[in-house]
């Protein structure tokens, strides 16, 4: 891969990508990692509710250190503030809310996303004796959309947009959009279409980097 | 800036199409959207199913709607004989499907949680049973049960402010808060208007994610 | 039936009878009818929880006209006051309460009690068009203890205390005491057992109004 | 006189029997009961199986129970590989069982509300369905799932008064309710003490009726 005209995001601009993306008024949750910071770019003065599965309706940005409330955190067990407006509730209701359809977007980050819109995020192989699922399942088979925000590609290079996922799943034909640091790719049911790419790359240098079949929109 | 509240019956009324399945929060005469069963008359929707815990008392709304040959189907837990959905249903004039008070609630729970459906052990020995899917589980024998969701809930709060978070009074709690997450579009007739934040965040009973509309209808 | 030397307790006889019962500490739900009453029989400074199922945990003594809360009645639709103490839940938590074992005792009226703990208290026959459910099916399955209060026949002399029950049941095996306007009677795993009758009474009379057998234990 | 306030840790320990289920409050650092679970070490009970949303952090006291050897199974919805439970875990000497964080919560709420058996979308399609019962609801895939009581739960209040209502603070509220309302004997540890109807009728989160004995064990 001789191409080396673009400059692939960083976990900041992958975020920033994300946020431009979520309209006022939407429920929002956002999983550990990548999508946490997501919030981070949403203008303060544009109302998203960020839901956090540990029952915080509302939350809002990162205390200055002075201003730390230890009782507050989110789900990554992180400190944050609670917004005008928020509110708690114990897990159970928290998860009704996950699961019961009245989140409009969840953002999970993956290991790996197929192009009939299965995730795998949670386990590496089904062996592992070590299990991380937390809220990932229920998240990811509750909300109304679901989007991911992953690298395009592992370390070593391997594709994570697959024809089938290798990995053990955490939900079946859920993905409805991924952001990479790459590019911006809707799961359709025709499969994986592109929405747009970083400056200075190509459809078929993508294409190079992903494993399943790419397509996009013909300009009008 | 979010902002659920609408300023005529006509806009929180908008869209509820014939046909729909409508929650009513409520029990007894206490936490009933009256003003909202007024405007659901008004709007006209018709061949209605609607949702609440009984048939509706001599002059109320409920039995207004009724009367107007407006509701083909009611799910509730109980029907007097002599109320008019007593009268109606004996003489074929409306569906009716009886269902254990707690049981109705939860099948609204469930709906709004996600839950797909649920066992119980409610009226899993009686005829409420008959023909249906039962299991013993733990040594008892359990009846399944399946979500049972709204197309539209109107209930009542008595405050609220513009993110559609709720507080109930007393009693008036009931069935309202159940039926706010149960249902597709959820619209809250209310007593009071407070700013944001004035409903402290351990005191909001309905966070504002379960509700779309909020009238005001002063007490 | 000529033995007229004793005089059947009235509602509020039984009401009171069952009240003396109920030790402080219990969290109890009282259905329609005469098992309302029974809390007009407990005495304030017996802390028993009155528990009423549209959502009333804490369910007070009849206000005084003049102070009369039109939002907060109890599942009679019946103006109450709260208790200090009380505390408001909706419907789905009140019925989790009821079904998921948390009330020490739910008193409920009943047209019949068979000998085996079945109840009956909703409708006098599977044809009957219009149904009167309730919450009753909830409660009969959930509490911890299910007493019933009735008379004990019928206006026309028939046995309420029947080997099986007549009329559709409202659940199997659930109640644990009877209390009537002549006898109170526990349901054991033998049948009936008389513990108590009022004045002037013979277990030969009581006999001769309730169909299944009754058994007392002997005195010691 | 209702009094749930029991007066040493003693009190508070009494009759958690060896190989009893432990349902443990919090999340992250908040709204876990520490107190109580450094009094549960001290009091000694063993084969015990614990519910509790993750592994434990290194120096909390769920690494030090589990570090005495004292707990046979622990359910939860994550462990970090390199924790201690993870280490056990591996070496063969802690049961694990893992359920989504969603479904852990309603098995408990289930357990408290008496519902027998509930399905669930979540993990349906995944391998922690292996050899599980599902069934196909509404064109999608759900699992069966059944109820997750404890015999005790030890939880974490913010302020709490004799007939055991309990309110918490900002996000320690969490699993804490949900555990109440599922254990046989719920003990509360409670950072503040007010007096019967302090807390306000519309603002009491947990019902007394769910709580055994509280502790007050000042922040």
């Amino acid at each position: 891969m001789a191409d080396s005209a673009f400059s692939p995001l960083d976990r900041n601009g992958m975020a920033e990508r994300a946020a431009r993306d979520i309209p006022e008024g939407w429920m929002v949750n956002l999983g550990i990692g990548i999508p946490t910071h997501i919030a981070d770019f949403v203008p303060i003065d544009r109302e998203v509710i960020f839901h956090a599965e540990n029952g915080v309706i509302g939350v809002g940005p990162a205390p200055s250190p002075d201003q730390v409330n230890r009782f507050l955190i989110n789900a990554s067990t992180t400190h944050v503030t609670l917004r005008t407006g928020g509110s708690f509730v114990h897990h159970a209701d928290s998860f009704a809310i996950a699961r019961g359809g009245h989140l409009d977007l969840c953002v999970l980050g993956a290991f790996e996303v197929a192009e009939n819109g299965d995730i795998a995020n949670w386990a590496r192989s089904a062996d592992e004796p070590v299990k991380q699922v937390g809220g990932a399942m229920d998240l990811a088979i509750g909300a109304k959309r679901l989007w991911v925000v992953m690298e395009h590609t592992t370390k070593d290079g391997e594709p994570r947009l697959r024809r089938r996922c290798t990995y053990p799943l955490t939900a079946k034909s859920v993905v409805k959009r991924i952001y990479t640091n790459l590019a911006v790719i809707d799961v359709t049911p025709c499969g994986f279409v592109v929405l747009d790419m970083i400056p200075g790359l190509t459809l078929e240098a993508l294409q190079t980097r992903t494993e399943a079949k790419l397509f996009m929109e013909a300009p009008r | 800036m979010i902002d659920k509240f609408v300023h005529s019956m006509t806009d929180a009324m908008a869209g509820i199409a014939d046909g729909s399945t409508v929650l009513l929060g409520g029990f007894g005469d206490v936490g009933i959207p009256t003003p909202l069963l007024n405007g659901l008359i008004d709007q006209g929707a018709r061949d209605l199913t609607i949702v609440v815990v009984a048939g509706g008392r001599d002059g109320s709304a409920i039995e207004r709607l009724l009367s107007l040959g407006r509701v083909r189907r009611m799910v509730c837990s109980f029907v007097r004989p002599a109320s008019l959905a007593g009268r109606l249903l004996q003489r074929g004039e409306l569906e009716v499907e009886i269902v254990p008070q707690g049981t109705m609630a939860e099948r609204m729970r469930a709906a709004g949680a996600g839950i797909t459906g649920f066992y119980t052990p409610t009226g899993a020995d009686t005829l409420l049973a008959d023909g249906r899917e039962t299991r013993e589980i733990g040594g008892r024998l359990c009846l399944l049960e399946y979500p049972l969701p709204g197309d539209v809930a109107l209930i009542e709060a008595w405050c609220a402010d513009r993110w559609g978070n709720l507080t109930y009074r007393d009693s008036a709690r009931n069935f309202n808060p159940v039926m706010a997450m149960a249902a597709n579009l959820t619209i809250a007739v209310t007593r009071n208007v407070v700013a944001l934040g004035e409903i402290t965040p351990e005191t909001v009973v309905t966070p504002g994610i379960f509700v779309n509309r909020v009238l005001h209808v002063p007490a």
